[in-house]
């Protein structure tokens, strides 16, 4: 960057919660550093843009555009094309970006489930003739068009090309500070890049090594829901039978959640070499069942482990809850009409 | 292995619901034939039936009287070390003949045979009087004699049923005969 | 494949047991369906849940996990241990809308090649019955592609 | 008190009536209800076996398939009608391709047979329902001093019935213990009579009963005990024919099993039709008979 | 997007497609596979040839690796159980790490199990292809050196036990030889004579137990039972109770006198067969080794009610040996190897009622017989019925009791056929004007002097009758019938039902797995067939080695077998243990699990997964270890691992997966057409 103009800030949020926006004032005073190294050229969410200007500017006129949140419908792809365009640098921010997030989760279900549930089975709605938003209407001043809805969730690297990443949900400030540091630094002082694809403010070891809860050798006899137990301070959530995702997931965190005895939900994403979060917790969660052994009969071993995969509620929304976007089969198998992803 | 439809194969058809070992595992051990309790009025012993009819020795086999002199007591299929049904085959010899007819004229089994279905599926029941008329002709005068001696007996004692009985439910029964096989009209 | 749809399945077999019978009903000259693509592990203990979402992902219709019988492991009781993952997986492939017979569990030591053929022809059948999985295609409408939920091919779920 | 579908079969009609009598006498006595089966059909004996499998077994099925409607069990006192339900309703359940041509014949009675009723031997219901210990209890009339022949025949053992000794069974011989008789050990106790010879090939049939009757005199025997109509009638009513063929004298009765039983719980001896078999048993059977009168 | 690492420097793979005659061949279009085989990444080239396994056709593979400079070699042919090793020593001769080999089955899974040319030419592409995708991500390994123990351990001091042990005994190498009865010798040792050359049993027998006896480097443990098995070849851990015998092996000189003064005979079931009685304290024979006696607690009288100790009082020796505090030991034994000769058990000839067994008092089991036809036995060698006098005038011989027969064993018991002969020939010796009566199936005697046995029997007058006897029963139809066991069969020779009328029947019962075969072939991690018999690992070319290295079998354990073919698998056994001892390390597959340590998180999912206790947990670094020496390779934890940071050498993910993406390369969107 021979020239001497402030690089350019974007952030935009699509399938999202917006607490991604939030996180970046959670910087704390960095945010004036980041205001007198930036420009902000496109910022919906404290800013009056259009995208009419994003579309003025110049190709790779935005240095570094932070984006937040899941594809859900055809708006998301559209802008993120439009984003990638303008901007030298396409960060995924945040767990939507990076791996689908909590939006994904409705890749278990169908387009009519999720429209039967949001317009129309749904107590706190009142629509008597079952309206859903169709992608076109004509109305007398004319034809009205609203994005297409996806049946499919998708996260941002499967639709645009993807520079860095940033999981979290949201992102931890250190994090944020550590990537926006990195490309000033790079174009200030010229100090090297990491390579292109990387995952950024992360650790390349699971939280639980950043966890001190005691571990012992696991034997699960039967899992908790959050409510069913008061858990044991200073012992491993997973030894109690609490469900824990920290195993199975990239360090950085510093452990937050099951340092205040919320098990760890998984929102920093599989570990280097592991192709499916969640296909992975499966295996590590099921291997230490407490249940069968060698010398009993066949049916008794199943029912023994049957008993205990009962008390696990939800395999699919416990173990891909950020995943899912990202995960293998990437979405269920289903009935286009009832959208019900559980048999 | 070849496809043609061998007489060991037609009376291995036959076996619908036997559910013993196919005839071909035959060891020839005798086992059958050392069990069988009416062996010495066959004219060919149950273990060599079994090994002509795995050598398709059709006529030879109808000929003997061997699969009519089978009481159908099973001691042979229970001891039966290759665990053929072998009483089940000769069920399935009987019938063969009994549809194509190959069974020689003095023999009495099959005539009873068809009788007794003819009434079962006339009356629903089976009535032992019209049963004796069909194969009496079958006996000499002597035997004759005996059987009617002992049939008076058992009447005087109330043992012989002066009327056949019949079902209630005579026409479902006997449609329900149709759904198999066309027999038992009322003619 | 057009005329007589020809189900694929990936096979995972322990390489004590169940690859054993594989060999043996081959030897044997045991003729069953050529639709299983074996693929050898030391143990059925080693079959990552991993594989077999890769399996029906890159296009499998199904996947049979083979292991010693249960009290018979090479390793003791590596076999016990995939009877706990697969059950769970079962758990959340039904989620998924994957049926059950897709994915299943057999045991059959080293002289069973029979049984294990059975278990193979029979698995054949009930996919066959089920029909072509084809997840790229027919779930996620091949590669990244996007289409609306009308034209997404419905199967309904067992 | 445990109920069962009661399937007489064809020759407890009138030829065997005595059985029929005897065997509702005894299972009231000790509790046990049998229903008469409404409206059943002969169970084509061995012989329709001979015409068609599929046939014979239909007409079986029809039986079954009334008793499954009452969900009742099924006892047969014939052991000829017992094998034949016990393996019909056996095939129904391994074989699903004979099931369906079955049910498709039944239809025509509206009825239906998925086969998961048991099946009964009348004998079993006294040895595993009420029990050798209840029957003992029981007994009124104890026959100490009788020595009796425990004869199964063929069908109530045959064809195999996994797990069990069918070729030394013992509850027939415990029964007869627990009435306070001799049951003699009896080598020929499952040994075929020729009943479905008779007609077929009388020599051979009588040879069998004859080979039959002089291992039970030999045995020094009072009496047959039989479990199955076809067994007794052949035993006993051809008695004569064998001693003309072979130049023998035997004069062994021959009982059902049942009408011993009645007599040990005490039942007067008309009600079990005891004097209506040719070859009398009450000259044995007389010292316990007096006590009925006393 | 997890970032998967693909080998960006391209390999050159070499694909051999084999018609192995026309086995492959006549089924798969093999030109076809191979042609199209070298249109795959990363394929340099690809031949198929008539046999690969031949010394040409391993040539190809060494001459193209040199030449061609391949990386990474793919042979289509049979199971890898057949031929890997020959390939990955064709691959070490030409250069390349053997581990860098990969092996497609297309035999025994495709050719052989259908004829549909094109089902089967499809199917053998997709093999190849997924091997061609895995070995891409071969590493180069080195097979793993273990230390071999050059103890042994052998169990079952049988005669096939017994030669294991003396064999490796003189070659200088120490056994522990483990029998669960007072004595060794097994059945043999009940024997009277041996066939086909009737010397006795005891007089070859004897001088070898005394040789183990006395054998500086055996170790022998009678009444004793192995109770745990841990480790792995090279270094087995074996834990063996020791029963009391209530006797001090110290000081017993084996003199007998308690045995004499014992005032208590109890009904000998094992020894005598139930034919003979003996002592509370005993010997269960008089060469029995070791020679010290045995205190049966069950039915001793001290035991159970406090007074007699006539053994004690009696015992000459100084200290008493006798001594009734004497406890179970526990023994830990470290071995190399072991030998497994647990023998057979006879079947239980009550299970045929037909046959009369325990009813009919003159109806007699082989090893009864063979008691009382032995000079030492209860009848001092006398032929007698039941009541220990009358001679049989007739003995009827009755073969393939439980053999041969679904109902039992559907197996040829091999052994019986000889015995029956021998039985035969014993009873024409000792009662020359008995008639004999030997009702058989088949008559089955291969082997060396076995027909002429048998044609010397048919010389001494044996009355073949060719027919399974369907019963024996005592009811008579005819006066000669009085009083007789009679024989019904039929003699299939000519046709007929005969009623044979014998005095005497002898039953000659199949031989069959010793009872709880199947817990024992768990104890020691082997296998079992469904009769019980343990399986070798190849039955014809690898018969007396097991599935689990450093476990072999020999004798009866194995399948029916007599006396010579015992011994010669004893012998097979020994001479195998002996060449890995020599040896003194074996070379072990490296597939084997080990954890980047940087990358562990300390979870400690995987530390209960190692049915070997493999894994170790490191408290103060917070990660998990594999012990490479004591892991098996089953990769249960490399599954296990939520982190993918335990790897399994030859089985890691990226090469199963790639196998997984390969094999299904016929599947991908673009190529399916439904």
């Amino acid at each position: 960057m021979a020239n001497n103009e402030k690089p350019k800030l974007a952030m935009y949020w699509s399938s999202s919660c917006g607490g991604c926006e939030i996180s970046v004032l959670n910087i704390h005073e960095h945010i004036l550093t980041v205001d007198e190294v930036f420009d902000v050229a496109f910022f919906p969410c404290i800013a009056d843009f259009k995208t009419k200007d994003v579309e003025a500017y110049p190709d790779d006129y935005i240095t570094v555009c932070l984006w937040n949140g899941a594809i859900r419908n055809a708006e998301n792809e559209e802008m993120a094309h439009l984003l990638r365009k303008k901007s030298m640098f396409m960060v995924a921010y945040g767990s939507c970006a990076y791996e689908g997030c909590i939006p994904a989760l409705s890749n278990l279900t169908s387009k009519e489930a999720t429209y039967n549930t949001v317009y129309k089975d749904n107590p706190s709605l009142d629509n008597p003739d079952g309206i859903i938003p169709k992608t076109s209407v004509k109305v007398a001043e004319g034809e009205l068009t609203i994005p297409e809805f996806y049946h499919t969730v998708k996260s941002l690297d499967q639709v645009v090309d993807v520079d860095y990443y940033l999981p979290g949900c949201p992102p931890e400030p250190p994090q944020i500070w550590a990537v926006l540091q990195v490309i000033v630094g790079a174009l200030l002082e010229g100090t090297p890049l990491p390579p292109k694809g990387s995952i950024v403010g992360v650790t390349n070891v699971a939280v639980c090594e950043e966890c001190d809860l005691e571990k012992n050798e696991k034997v699960i006899s039967r899992f908790y829901r959050p409510y069913e137990i008061v858990p044991e301070p200073g012992i491993c959530l997973l030894d109690q039978g609490i469900m824990c995702m920290g195993p199975a997931t990239r360090g950085g965190c510093e452990a937050l959640c099951p340092s205040v005895g919320m098990g760890c939900r998984g929102c920093y994403g599989p570990m280097p070499g592991v192709e499916d979060q969640g296909a992975k917790m499966l295996s590590a969660v099921a291997s230490v069942i407490g249940a069968g052994n060698e010398n009993m009969e066949e049916a008794e071993i199943e029912a023994e482990i049957q008993a205990v995969v009962d008390t696990i509620a939800d395999p699919a929304g416990t173990f891909y809850r950020f995943s899912m976007a990202h995960s293998l089969l990437q979405r269920a198998k289903v009935n286009g009409s009832n959208g019900k992803g559980e048999a | 292995m070849a496809d043609k439809l061998t007489f060991s194969r037609e009376i291995s058809n036959l076996m619908y619901a036997g559910h013993g070992s196919p005839l071909n595992q035959c060891i020839q051990c005798g086992t059958c034939s050392g069990t069988c309790p009416a062996v010495e009025f066959m004219d060919q012993t149950p273990r060599r039936l079994i090994g002509m009819i795995n050598a398709d020795l059709k006529d030879a086999v109808l000929n003997t009287n061997t699969y009519w002199v089978c009481a159908s007591c099973y001691h042979c299929t229970v001891r039966c070390p290759a665990k053929i049904d072998i009483a089940g085959a000769m069920y399935a010899v009987k019938r063969y003949s009994i549809w194509f007819k190959t069974y020689s004229d003095d023999l009495v089994g099959p005539v009873f045979s068809e009788t007794f279905m003819k009434t079962i599926a006339r009356n629903g029941r089976s009535y032992e009087p019209i049963l004796a008329t069909s194969y009496i002709f079958g006996f000499g005068a002597k035997e004759f004699f005996k059987e009617v001696q002992g049939a008076t007996k058992m009447m005087l004692k109330g043992r012989i049923p002066v009327l056949p009985s019949r079902i209630k439910r005579l026409k479902n029964f006997q449609s329900m005969i149709q759904h198999i096989i066309p027999v038992g009209e009322e003619e | 494949m057009s005329e007589k749809y020809e189900p694929v399945i990936v096979g995972f077999l322990c390489n004590w047991c169940s690859y054993r019978a594989a060999d043996l009903a081959g030897t044997a000259r045991i003729q069953y369906a050529p639709n299983l693509r074996a693929i050898r592990v030391m143990c059925s203990g080693r079959v990552d849940p991993q594989f077999v979402l890769k399996a029906l992902r890159d296009g499998a219709d199904g996947v049979m996990i083979a292991g010693c019988h249960p009290g018979e492991c090479h390793y003791v009781n590596g076999n016990i241990k995939t009877m706990r993952r697969f059950m769970l997986l079962q758990k959340m492939l039904t989620q998924l809308g994957i049926e059950e017979e897709r994915v299943q569990l057999v045991w059959a030591s080293a002289s069973e090649g029979i049984v294990l053929a059975e278990k193979i022809d029979q698995m054949t059948e009930a996919l066959r019955t089920l029909g072509p999985l084809n997840w790229k295609k027919r779930v996620l409408n091949s590669g990244n592609g996007y289409q609306a939920a009308e034209a997404i091919p419905v199967l309904e779920e067992a | 008190m445990k109920k069962y579908a009661y399937f007489p079969g064809c020759s407890l009609e009138k030829m065997a009536i005595s059985y029929h009598d005897s065997a509702l006498e005894t299972t009231r006595a000790l509790g046990v209800e049998l229903e008469e089966l409404e409206d059943w059909n002969c169970c084509g004996a061995t012989t329709y076996f001979h015409l068609d499998e599929i046939l014979a077994n239909t007409l079986v099925a029809r039986n079954l398939a009334m008793a499954e409607k009452q969900g009742l069990d099924l006892v047969a006192p014939c052991s000829a009608c017992y094998k034949n339900a016990y393996f019909t309703n056996a095939y129904i359940q391994e074989d699903e391709d004979l099931a369906e041509h079955i049910n498709y014949a039944l239809e025509a009675d509206d009825l239906q047979l998925s086969g998961d009723l048991s099946v009964h031997h009348l004998i079993e219901i006294f040895v595993n329902d009420v029990g050798v210990e209840e029957v003992k209890n029981k007994v009124t009339r104890p026959l100490e001093g009788i020595k009796i022949v425990p004869y199964y025949g063929c069908q109530i053992v045959r064809p195999r019935k996994d797990g069990e000794n069918i070729e030394d069974p013992q509850f027939f011989e415990e029964l007869l213990t627990a009435m306070g008789a001799e049951a003699v050990d009896f080598a020929n106790k499952t040994r075929c009579c020729g009943g479905s010879l008779l007609i077929s090939n009388r020599r051979a049939a009588l040879d069998m009963i004859r080979i039959l009757l002089q291992n039970a005199e030999n045995s020094g025997a009072d009496v047959i005990a039989t479990a199955c109509p076809l067994c007794q009638v052949n035993l006993e009513c051809y008695q004569a024919q064998v001693n003309d063929e072979f130049g023998t004298n035997y004069a062994m009765p021959v009982m059902y099993f049942t009408q011993i039983l009645g007599l040990a719980l005490g039942i007067p001896r008309k009600k079990l039709r005891i004097g209506s078999e040719l070859v009398s048993a009450i000259p044995v059977l007389s010292k316990y008979l007096k006590k009925e009168v006393s | 997007m997890s970032e998967k690492k693909h080998p960006d420097n391209k390999e050159r793979v070499g694909v051999y497609v084999c018609h192995c005659g026309t086995n492959i061949s006549k089924v798969v279009d093999v030109e076809e596979v191979a042609r199209w085989a070298g249109e795959q990444p990363n394929v340099e080239v690809s031949r198929d040839y008539k046999f690969m396994c031949s010394s040409l056709g391993q040539e190809l593979i060494e001459q193209d690796i040199k030449e061609k400079g391949l990386t990474r070699v793919v042979c289509a042919s049979c199971s890898p159980h057949m031929h890997e090793k020959t390939f990955r020593t064709a691959c070490e001769r030409g250069g390349l790490n053997p581990f860098l080999f990969e092996m497609t089955n297309i035999r025994e899974h495709d050719s052989w199990i259908t004829d549909d040319k094109e089902a089967a030419t499809i199917k053998a592409k997709s093999l190849v292809r997924g091997s061609i995708d895995r070995v891409v991500h071969h590493e180069p390994l080195d097979q793993i050196p273990v230390e071999i123990n050059p103890n042994t351990l052998v169990v079952g001091g049988g005669i096939a036990g017994i030669t294991s042990a003396l064999e490796l005994a003189d070659a200088g190498y120490h056994v522990y030889l483990v029998e669960r009865e007072p004595s060794i010798g097994g059945h043999m040792a009940q024997l009277d004579k041996t066939f086909p050359t009737l010397d006795c049993s005891a007089c070859i027998l004897t001088p070898k137990m005394v040789d183990v006896g006395q054998h500086d480097n055996i170790t022998l443990l009678t009444w004793s039972e192995v109770e745990q098995v841990d480790g792995f070849l090279g270094n087995f851990t074996i834990t063996v109770r020791k029963k009391a015998r209530y006797v001090n092996e110290e000081h017993c000189t084996g003199c007998g006198i308690c045995i004499e003064k014992c005032p208590f005979n109890v009904v000998d079931d094992i020894f005598e067969a139930g034919m003979g009685t003996r002592k509370v304290i005993y010997r269960p024979f008089p060469q029995a080794v070791p020679k010290y006696p045995v205190i049966d607690k069950e039915n001793c009288v001290y035991f159970q009610k406090g007074k007699c100790k006539a053994c004690e009082i009696f015992c000459p020796t100084e200290p008493n040996s006798i001594d009734f505090e004497q406890e179970d030991e526990i023994l830990q034994i470290e071995v190399g190897n072991i030998i497994l000769a647990t023998g057979y058990d006879l079947f239980d000839v009550k299970r045929i009622p037909q046959y009369g067994y325990g009813k009919l008092e003159n109806v007699f089991t082989s090893l009864e017989f063979e008691r009382m036809v032995n000079a030492a036995g209860p009848t001092d060698g006398k032929i007698v019925l039941r009541d220990q006098e009358t001679k049989p005038k007739s003995v009827a011989i009755v073969h393939c009791v439980g053999s041969r027969d679904e109902n039992y064993h559907k197996y040829c018991s091999k052994v019986c056929c000889m015995y029956s002969l021998k039985f035969a020939h014993l009873v024409h010796e000792r009662i020359p004007d008995a008639e004999i009566y030997d009702c058989y199936i088949d008559m089955r005697t291969p082997g060396k002097g076995y027909e002429e046995f048998y044609n010397r029997l048919l010389e001494e007058g044996t009355h073949f009758i060719r027919g399974k006897v369907a019963e024996i029963t005592d009811a008579a139809r005819i006066p000669e019938e009085e009083g007789k066991l009679i024989v019904q069969v039929e003699d299939t020779l000519i046709g007929r039902q005969r009623r044979v009328p014998v005095d005497m029947v002898i039953l000659s019962p199949a031989m069959e797995a010793r009872e709880g075969s199947k817990e024992v072939s768990q104890l020691f991690k082997m296998g079992c067939d469904f009769d019980g018999f343990f399986i070798e690992r190849h039955p014809k070319l690898d018969p007396v080695a097991t599935m689990t290295d450093g476990i072999l079998i020999a004798g009866a354990c194995q399948g029916p077998k007599d006396v010579p073919e015992s011994v010669s698998q004893g012998a097979a056994a020994a001479a195998r243990v002996a060449g890995l001892i020599s040896r003194g390390t074996v070379m072990m597959e490296p597939v084997r699990a080990s954890i980047d340590q940087d990358a562990c998180s300390g979870c400690r999912i995987c530390n209960n997964m190692c049915p070997y206790n493999a894994i170790i947990f490191h408290e103060e670094e917070n990660v998990s270890e594999v012990i490479t020496a004591l892991c098996q390779g089953c990769g249960t934890c490399v599954a296990a691992c939520p982190s993918s940071v335990i790897t399994g050498a030859h089985f890691t993910n990226d090469q199963l997966l790639s196998q997984i993406e390969g094999i299904l390369w016929d599947m991908r969107p673009e190529k399916v057409t439904a």
